[in-house]
């Protein structure tokens, strides 16, 4: 899908990284000032335009059913959109599973507006003007609206466990031609791809650091990315194949993730390269 | 149904593993391998035979985050050594300028990549190699000097050749990618790849 | 159709700070689809921000200003409960007017 | 002259600054024709073009223009933060030109009376290059310039 872009940014990497080799300051000087350009960025997140048409279409009525998804429920009663992502995901009964906040949309989407799920997936990572994603809009609004909220996970409840300790599996899980998997990069405090420094997912402050500045507006997409996303083009990474959008495995790894971040006040949509 | 789980895991794990987990961490371990199955697809040249594991695979997932015991780490590295193939013509050093386009090459085998190539072994994703290039990895050691340190010895050529045709045969369960063993890189390539960590004119032993 | 913009105005001291963001592509008309067919330039042109009728910024801007640009700047005066009117138009001709209550 | 000619090169760094130095007349824009665009200016492919297509006479380097949160080094060249500030007295117009560009002049600002002359914007950078403030004050030309280097990271294409 993203195609054109990835290899246009491969593209200028190439270009950008000679130059820059050529006559850069020393590594230290180096990571300070990506710093200052990261500081930089936090005023003015375009993320606030993908928050704006969210809210937008969460209170437009839509689909067959021509409902808005005020009805729908994120855990804390019907249209409650406060606070709802920081306890995200948790077991839905009338769904019978265990949903993160993209899962749980597609359900309000298909059950609640009559949306056929093709339809409710049609756009889930958004492309430029003309291929506009409401799902990132819709969860840039959520997410936003448990800004400054503590991350409360809770593993009561039994099917809440278990996907916790199956993403904590999938953490582990080694695969494809390169052997990689999330611990591969993720495992170990203080290391880094290139310039960019990898939280270790295994310690909290890590999980803390990572899980509540997503989503997140990416300067190299110009597009607000999901979790969801962020699982996906990850596992892309590792060349595995393709993450099933609200897969059980993109779920559960959540879970593991989110319930790791707990205690730490949420701080997304964030503004990230 | 507790020990036939266990007896199942002895089957497809490596008998290494044993039945060292606990029952239930290897039902979370098949339920997590079922679930795995159904929650990604194929796309481009990533089949769904990327999630099947071997031997290797297998156990360095069921120990990652803990320690891995001697005897485990001992037979995985036995096991991949075997698997080394050194060039018949005993060449192993090749042209260390086209090994640093490899070395900084990060496409090949994404479902988003072209199958038809390129495809590189992106050292400095996680390694420090010719010091020009800032932008560089830590996930790995620095292999800054690294013929310099360490001699320019057939020795010094033979282990880097088989360090990157297959790094769990020196440190079991290791990140870094087995890059012949599972065909990621030609052999040309590897050998590129070993000019520039062990010829003396690459920028990495300047 | 074009996104609304996002404008905060502000009371700092004696003047007022306006940040905008604003929705739009600027497609350079430098890149390539998958079929190697360059993409047309499609970018802002022209940003004119007004104030009680007076033009307070106006600017000529090329496809190399970033995609969904931001914009900061300031101006004497302004008061609370007064609006700030930003329009942009871009070279296909679309245009856009927002306005924002200074806080 | 040649003193000022000489600390511009040291400043900026090229022989094509040298040229910016001896070009004449720049043509900014008045806020009275706002809806105008300067074809000619943005078409332009280098500094020596974009100068002469701008007619702006000689810009002096000043101290008095200066950048502010602006990283040395961006992270991603499809967003690069650009402060600019001018305590030139009279500043009438600032514009943002970026050396190596395919097209060099990035955006021009008209700062009518009564306007900071001090703004804050967001440019695409093909590649690490020098960035220029051109300014405009009270008929008269300067300029700071700044290199900014980009890199981009990551772990596949």
């Amino acid at each position: 899908m993203n195609q054109i872009r990835w290899r246009l940014a491969a593209g200028v990497a190439g270009v950008a990284l000679a130059t820059f080799a050529a006559h850069a300051p020393g590594q230290g000087s180096t990571v300070d000032e990506i710093a200052k350009y990261r500081a930089a960025l936090q005023d003015g997140n375009p993320a606030e335009l993908w928050e704006a048409r969210g809210e937008e279409l969460w209170k437009r009525p839509r689909g067959p059913k021509n409902v808005s998804l005020e009805r729908c429920d994120l855990g804390l009663g019907p249209g409650v959109v406060k606070g709802a992502y920081a306890q995200l995901p948790r077991f839905f009964s009338d769904a019978n599973r265990v949903m993160d906040l993209e899962t749980r949309l597609l359900y309000c989407m298909t059950t609640d507006q009559g949306m056929t799920d093709a339809d409710a997936r049609k756009q889930l990572f958004g492309n430029g003007n003309d291929r506009k994603s409401d799902m990132e809009a819709i969860v840039a609004y959520v997410t936003s609206e448990s800004k400054g909220v503590k991350m409360n996970v809770a593993l009561d409840d039994a099917h809440v466990r278990e996907m916790y300790a199956l993403g904590e599996r999938m953490f582990y899980f080694r695969g494809g031609p390169h052997d990689f998997s999330c611990a591969t990069c993720h495992g170990e405090d203080g290391k880094r791809i290139r310039l960019q420094d990898l939280p270790n997912l295994t310690t909290k402050e890590g999980a803390q650091k990572a899980y509540t500045t997503w989503p997140a507006y990416r300067v190299s997409q110009g597009e607000v990315r999901t979790f969801q996303w962020r699982l996906y083009d990850c596992f892309r990474q590792q060349r595995f194949p393709e993450l099933v959008y609200g897969s059980d495995a993109s779920i559960a790894l959540t879970t593991f993730l989110a319930r790791n971040a707990n205690g730490a006040a949420f701080d997304a949509p964030a503004i990230k390269r | 149904m507790r020990i036939s789980t266990c007896m199942t895991w002895i089957a497809v794990a490596a008998a290494a593993v044993g039945c060292a987990t606990t029952p239930s961490d290897s039902e979370v371990n098949a339920k997590a391998a079922q679930m795995l199955k159904a929650s990604f697809r194929e796309a481009g040249q990533a089949k769904l035979d990327r999630l099947d594991q071997d031997d290797t695979q297998r156990t360095c997932s069921l120990y990652a985050g803990k320690a891995l015991p001697k005897d485990v780490a001992a037979r995985i590295e036995a096991a991949n050594l075997a698997t080394i193939r050194y060039p018949a013509d005993g060449k192993l050093v090749g042209d260390w300028k086209n090994g640093e386009k490899i070395a900084q090459e990060g496409r090949g085998k994404q479902f988003s990549d072209d199958p038809k190539g390129p495809v590189g072994a992106n050292c400095y994703a996680c390694h420090q190699l010719a010091p020009q290039e800032l932008s560089y990895g830590t996930i790995g050691p620095s292999l800054y000097r690294f013929g310099r340190t360490r001699g320019f010895t057939d020795e010094t050529r033979k282990y880097a050749y088989g360090k990157v045709y297959n790094a769990d045969a020196f440190a079991a369960c290791s990140n870094m990618p087995r890059f012949g063993h599972s065909g990621i890189l030609t052999d040309a390539q590897i050998r590129d790849v070993v000019a520039l960590l062990v010829d003396p004119d690459s920028p990495v032993n300047k | 159709m074009a996104d609304p913009m996002k404008i905060r105005a502000n009371v700092v001291g004696d003047s007022t700070e306006v940040k905008v963001l604003m929705n739009h592509e600027m497609e350079t008309g430098q890149r390539k689809d998958a079929q190697g067919k360059t993409i047309p330039a499609w970018f802002i042109q022209n940003v004119t921000a007004t104030y009680n009728g007076k033009t307070v910024l106006a600017a000529q801007w090329g496809p190399a200003v970033a995609k969904n640009p931001f914009l900061a700047f300031k101006f004497k005066g302004g008061a609370k409960g007064e609006k700030v009117q930003i329009t942009w138009t871009d070279n296909r001709g679309d245009k856009r007017t927002d306005e924002a209550t200074i806080a | 002259m040649d003193v000022k000619r000489r600390k511009l090169l040291k400043q900026g760094g090229g022989v094509t600054l040298l040229a910016l130095v001896t070009a004449a007349g720049w043509a900014v824009p008045s806020a009275a024709v706002a809806q105008t665009w300067n074809k000619d200016a943005f078409d332009t492919h280098s500094l020596d073009e974009t100068v002469k297509a701008l007619g702006a006479t000689a810009p002096v380097p000043s101290k008095d223009v200066t950048f502010v949160s602006t990283p040395d080094i961006a992270e991603n060249g499809a967003v690069v933060p650009i402060g600019i500030v001018s305590n030139v007295p009279k500043t009438e117009a600032i514009a943002i030109l970026v050396e190596k560009n395919p097209n060099m002049l990035a955006a021009v600002f008209d700062i009518p009376a009564g306007t900071d002359p001090s703004l804050s914007t967001r440019i695409k950078m093909g590649q690490s290059s020098n960035v220029y403030a051109l300014v405009k004050a009270d008929g008269k030309y300067y300029v700071a310039s700044k290199e900014i280097k980009v890199t981009l990271g990551g772990c596949g294409g």
